[in-house]
C-alpha cells in the first residue's frame, strides 16, 4: 500500500481558515491551541450543518409522521450511516451516547443490569459474579476505569490492572499472566491520553479471545487521529467522543457487534426503545433503538456526520501522518530543554501527537499559565489519569496535543516557550 | 388537497383498507406471525395457508392505519398460488418499490398487481413501515416454514 | 397578584420572525407547527449563543486552566445560575443531563446504587427492598414509568399506579389509599402529555411528605410553558428538558434537593465528577459534579440558558395565559367535530395548550397524514404513553400542541383541516 | 511576557512559594484540616494553634501550584494574634477580593497585609481555586474549634 503523503504547513494554513476559534488573539498573542486531546475546535462546515437542521427540518424523530418529522429521521439515520462508515461498522451496531464517559458506563450498567438477572438466558455472558475478573489497565482515563470499580462493587467481581512500563507501554508479559480463564471483560485505551502511546490492540484481542473474554475499546484519542476500521481490529465494544473530533459537545457514540447489543440489557429506558408497554412490564427494541431512550441528540449527530465528512476529506491516513510528525517534533523539541522530562516515550518512538511534560521544580499549573500568557493553550493537571501520573512519580503534568490544524510552528511556539518557564519561576538556580 | 395525497390515498386503498379481504383468522394454519409498528402500536397477525410449497391463501387479523390494512389486503389478492421462491421475490420487489421514493420499480405492473397502488407511499418515508407489515409477515411466515424443513 | 396580559396574535406574529423553522412552507403551503409537545422550535437568539461559544471559547470546562477554558467555564456555570434562578432553585441543585429521560434513570440508578449499598450509610434512605413500594401513575409518559419498573425488578420493590379517571384527572381517593408507610418514592408528571390535565402537585406532596417518601416531578411539559418555582412546591426532584423549550436537543435538567443530591450515590462515573482515584477506589465531589461525568453538554447548557432568557423576556405568565388560550380554543374547536373525541378533560376545564383526540373510523396515521398535506404538523401515535392510551380504549391518538409562538390562526388551521378528515376516508358514511 | 503575568506572579510571590512560611506539621494542632483542588490533584494540610480564642500560629504542609504555596505561606505571616472572629473576616474579605476579578476591594491593605500581592489572581478565575486552598483550610479549622465548643 502506498503511503499518503502527510499534510504540510501551507495546506494546514488553508484548513485552519476553516475554524473561527483559532483566528483569534490571546493576551494580545495569536491564539495556538495545542488542547485537542481535551477537546477540538469546529469547522464551520459542522457548524452551519447544526444550524441548518435547526432552520428547517428540526423535529421529533422517529415519534412522527408529519414531513419535517420525516425528514429530521432521515437526516438523523443518514448521520449514522456516516459514522458507521467511517470506523468500520454496520448501522446497527452505533450507538449514540452523551459522551465517551456515557459509552462505557451503558457496558458497565448493562453488565451490571444482566448480573441482576435482566435481560433472561440472551444476557447470560454478561452476567458476572464472584470469582469473575475485570481487566483494566494502569494507563486509563478515569473514564475507563471508575465505571469498571464500581461495577465490581456492585457485582463482587474483581477489578485487575495491567502496569504500565516506565516508558509508558503496558507490560504484555502481566497481561499474558493476568488474562486467565476468570477474565470476563478486558478494557484499554487505543492512544494514552497522557503519553501518546498507541496500545497493542491485536494481542491483547488475541489474548481475550483466547480465554473467551469481552473486549472493550477506549478509542476517545484513535478515532479523531488515525484510520480506525473496528470490525478488523474485532473488539466487542468500543467508545468515543464527538467533541474531540471537530463535533459538537454532547455527541458520543458506543460501537457494540450487533449480537452483543441485541442481547446486553437495555441501560437508559424510557420513550422510543420500547415495543408494548404496560403498566407492570415492557418489551425492548433490538439495538441501536434498545440503548436511545428518550429524545436522541439529534442535531448533534447530524455535526458529528459532518465533522466525519470534513475529516474523511482531508484524509484519515494523511492526517496521521502529519500529526506523527508534529508528535516528534514535540518530543524532539521538549526532551531537549534542560529539567523537562517527558512521561512516556522519548524520542525515536512512534506515537500520536501529544506529549506530556514535567518541568523540574515548577507545578504544571504554573508552566500552564506562563504558556497562557503568550497565546498558547496546553492541559495542566492529571488530564483525568491520576493512576497513571502516580506511576511516574507526579501529580500533575503539562500535556501539549496536536490536530490536523497545527503547524510545525504551533509546535515551536510551545517548545520555545517552555524553554524560558524555568528560569522564570526561578527553578533553574 | 395537494395531488401529493390524491396519489397516496387512491380509491382503490381507501376501499381495500374498509373491505380487508382476507381479514379474520383460521382456527389452524401451516404458519403464523405476529408484527408490530411500535411508533403507532399498530399490530398484525398474519397466518400462511400452503401446500406441495405453493402458497393457498393468506388470512389476517390486526388494527392500524388505511396504509397497513389496504396493504394486507392486496397481499391476501396476491399471494395465492405463488411458490415459496415466488413470493420471496414479489416481497424483495415490493420493497424496493417502498424504498423508491416515487421512481417505482422495473415490472412492478406484472408482478405486484393491484399492489402496486401502494406506489405512492414510497414518497413518504415515514409511512413505509405500515405499507411493509404484512409483507414482513409473510417473509416471517415463509422463514418459519424453511425451518420446520 | 395582578394577572399578566395574555399575548395576542399581533405579537406572536412578530415573535414568530425569531424562529427561522417557523418561516417555511410544507407541500405548498405555510407550515402550521403544532408539534411543539414533542419538541420546540429555536429562536435565532439561541443558535447564535451556541455559535458564538464555538466561535470564542470552546474548549474544555473545569479541566483547562488557560484563557479559553476559563472563559468556557465561566459561561457554562453561569449557564447553571441561569437556569437555577428560572425554575427557584440553587445552582447546585441544577446537574446537566442529556435529556429528561436521562434525569429520571439518573435518580432510578441512585437508588439501586444504594441499594447494593454504594454510597454507605447517608444513602440509607434511598435503599429500596421487598415490600417498599414506588408509586407511579397510570398516565405517564414512558420515561417516567419504564425506568421505574427496571428500578423495581432489580432491587424487589413493588411498583403501584395511581389510576386516572375517565376525565383524564388522577384518582385522588385512590391517591389516598395507595400512599402508605410503605411507599418510598411518589413520581407524577406535572401536565399530561396527552391530557393537558395538571396534577395537584400540592395534593400529593402533602400525602408522600406524611408518610416520609421521596417526590419526583416530571416537569417537561410544564417547565415550557408556565411559571415554575420549584422551591416552593416542595418537591424532591423534578426533570424537564431543553428541546421542548426554545433549546438545543441533547440537553435536559436534573433538580434534586441540595442535602439529597449531596447523598444520593453517583450514576454515571469517570473524570470531573472525582475528588482522588486510585487503581482501587475513587472518592466522589458533591453535587453537581458528582453527576457531571466526563465532557458535558457544555454548547447546549448555554444555549438553553439563553433559550430561558428568551422565554424569561417574554414572561412566562403571559406565556401560560396565551397557550391556556389556545387549549381551550383546540378543545371547542375539536370537540364540536361530529365523531371526534377529546381525550380527558373537555370544554371549560382548565388546560396546557395541547390537546389529543381520537377520530372515529380514522387511524391517527392517516389523521396525521392528512393534515401534514395542508402543511399542519401534529403528532400522532401514543406519545410514549401506552399506559393511558389503553385506559381510553385506543391504541393511537392525534395531538396537537402549541407553544408562544403560535396563532389563534393556526389553531383554527387544524381545526379546520380535522373536520374534513373523516369525509375524505369515508368515515361518515 | 504580559503585563499581567507580571501582575500575577509578584516577586513577592515566587519568593514565598519557595520560602513557605510556616511549611512543616507540628505533632498536634488545635484543628487540622485536609484540603484538595481536584483539578490539578493539588493538597494542603492546614494546622491551626490557638490559645484563649487568639490565632498563636498556622502550620502546614502540601504540594501544588506557587499561588497555592505562596497563598499558604501569606497566610502563615498574617494569622498570628487575630481572634477567630478577626480571622473569619480577613478569609471572607481575600474571598471578596479574589472575585474582583482584578477590582480590588476595600481596606484591603490594612487587613490583609503582604496577601494582597495576590490581587492579580483574581483575574485569573481559574486560579482563584489555588489562591483560596489555605485559607479554606483555615476556616475549616475555626469551624472545627466551634463545633468542639
Ligand atoms: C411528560 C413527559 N415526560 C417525559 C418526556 C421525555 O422527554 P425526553 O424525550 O426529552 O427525555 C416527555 C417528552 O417526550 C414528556 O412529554
Ligand atoms: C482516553 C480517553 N478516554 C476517555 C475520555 C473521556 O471522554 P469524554 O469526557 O468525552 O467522555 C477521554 C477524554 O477526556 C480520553 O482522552
Amino acid at each position: 500500500m502506498e503511503l499518503a503523503t502527510p499534510l504540510a504547513d501551507a495546506e494546514v494554513l488553508r484548513l485552519r481558515r476553516d475554524f473561527p476559534a483559532l483566528n483569534q488573539q490571546v493576551h494580545g498573542r495569536d491564539l495556538v491551541y495545542l488542547d485537542s486531546g481535551a477537546t477540538s475546535q469546529k469547522p464551520v462546515s459542522v457548524l452551519d450543518a447544526e444550524r441548518s437542521f435547526y432552520e428547517h427540518e428540526n423535529s421529533a424523530v422517529h415519534r412522527g409522521a408529519h414531513t419535517l418529522a420525516a425528514n429530521a429521521t432521515e437526516l438523523f439515520e443518514n448521520a449514522r450511516a456516516t459514522v458507521a462508515r467511517f470506523v468500520g461498522a454496520r448501522e446497527n451496531e452505533i450507538v449514540w451516547t452523551s459522551n465517551a464517559t456515557e459509552g462505557l458506563n451503558l457496558i458497565a450498567y448493562g453488565m451490571s443490569n444482566a448480573s441482576l438477572g435482566r435481560g433472561g438466558a440472551d444476557a447470560a455472558r454478561f452476567v458476572l459474579t464472584e470469582g469473575d475478573e475485570i481487566l483494566t489497565t494502569e494507563g486509563e482515563h478515569h473514564a475507563n476505569l471508575v465505571p469498571w470499580q464500581e461495577l465490581a462493587a456492585r457485582t463482587g467481581a474483581t477489578l485487575r490492572h495491567i502496569p504500565v512500563a516506565d516508558d509508558g507501554t503496558l507490560r504484555m508479559d502481566e497481561a499474558e499472566r493476568l488474562i486467565t480463564g476468570r477474565t470476563k471483560l478486558v478494557t484499554f485505551t487505543h492512544v494514552s491520553n497522557v503519553t501518546g502511546v498507541l496500545n497493542p490492540v491485536d494481542d491483547l484481542v488475541r489474548m481475550a479471545r483466547a480465554v473467551g473474554a469481552l473486549v472493550v475499546l477506549d478509542a476517545c484519542q484513535s478515532a479523531p487521529h488515525r484510520v480506525l476500521d473496528l470490525a478488523a481490529l474485532d473488539v466487542d465494544f468500543a467508545v468515543f467522543s464527538g467533541h474531540k473530533m471537530l463535533a459538537p459537545t454532547g455527541i458520543g457514540v458506543l460501537y457494540g457487534r450487533a449480537e452483543l447489543l441485541d442481547a446486553l440489557p437495555p441501560f437508559l429506558t424510557g420513550g422510543s426503545m420500547i415495543t408494548t408497554v404496560t403498566l407492570e412490564a415492557s418489551g425492548y427494541l433490538p439495538a441501536p433503538q434498545r440503548f436511545e431512550a428518550g429524545t436522541q441528540k439529534v442535531s448533534q449527530a447530524i455535526a458529528l456526520a459532518a465533522a466525519v465528512d470534513y475529516l474523511s476529506s482531508v484524509g484519515m491516513d494523511r492526517i496521521e501522518r502529519w500529526e506523527s510528525e508534529l508528535g516528534a517534533r514535540l518530543v524532539g523539541g521538549f526532551s531537549a530543554i534542560p529539567g523537562v522530562r517527558v512521561l512516556g516515550p522519548g524520542t525515536g518512538v512512534h506515537r500520536a501527537g501529544l506529549v506530556s511534560v514535567d518541568v523540574d521544580g515548577v507545578h504544571a499549573h504554573d508552566v500552564g499559565q506562563f504558556l497562557d500568557d503568550r497565546g498558547i493553550a496546553v492541559r495542566v493537571g492529571h488530564h483525568c489519569a491520576q493512576p497513571l501520573h502516580r506511576r511516574f512519580g507526579v501529580t500533575a503534568s503539562t500535556r501539549a496535543s496536536a490536530y490536523l490544524y497545527n503547524t510545525t510552528a504551533d509546535v515551536d511556539a510551545a517548545i520555545d516557550a517552555l524553554a524560558g518557564v524555568r528560569a522564570f519561576f526561578g527553578a533553574s538556580s | 388537497m395537494s395531488g401529493d395525497l390524491a396519489g397516496l390515498y387512491q380509491q382503490v386503498i381507501l376501499d381495500h383498507s374498509r373491505e380487508k379481504h382476507g381479514f379474520g383468522l383460521a382456527p389452524t394454519a401451516d404458519a403464523s406471525s405476529h408484527q408490530l409498528n411500535p411508533t403507532c402500536g399498530d399490530e398484525l397477525t398474519l397466518q400462511l395457508h400452503a401446500t406441495d410449497g405453493v402458497i393457498g391463501s393468506v388470512t389476517w387479523e390486526g388494527a392500524g392505519c388505511s396504509i397497513s390494512m389496504a396493504s394486507a389486503s392486496l397481499l391476501h389478492d396476491l399471494a395465492p398460488g405463488l411458490t415459496y421462491d415466488e413470493a420471496r421475490e414479489r416481497i424483495a420487489l415490493f420493497r424496493e418499490l417502498m424504498q423508491s421514493r416515487g421512481a417505482g420499480v422495473e415490472d412492478e405492473d406484472e408482478l405486484l398487481g393491484d399492489a402496486i397502488v401502494l406506489e405512492g407511499v414510497s414518497k413518504y418515508v415515514a409511512r413505509v413501515k405500515c405499507a411493509m407489515l404484512a409483507w414482513v409477515a409473510l417473509e416471517a411466515d415463509l422463514a418459519q416454514l424453511d425451518a420446520a424443513h
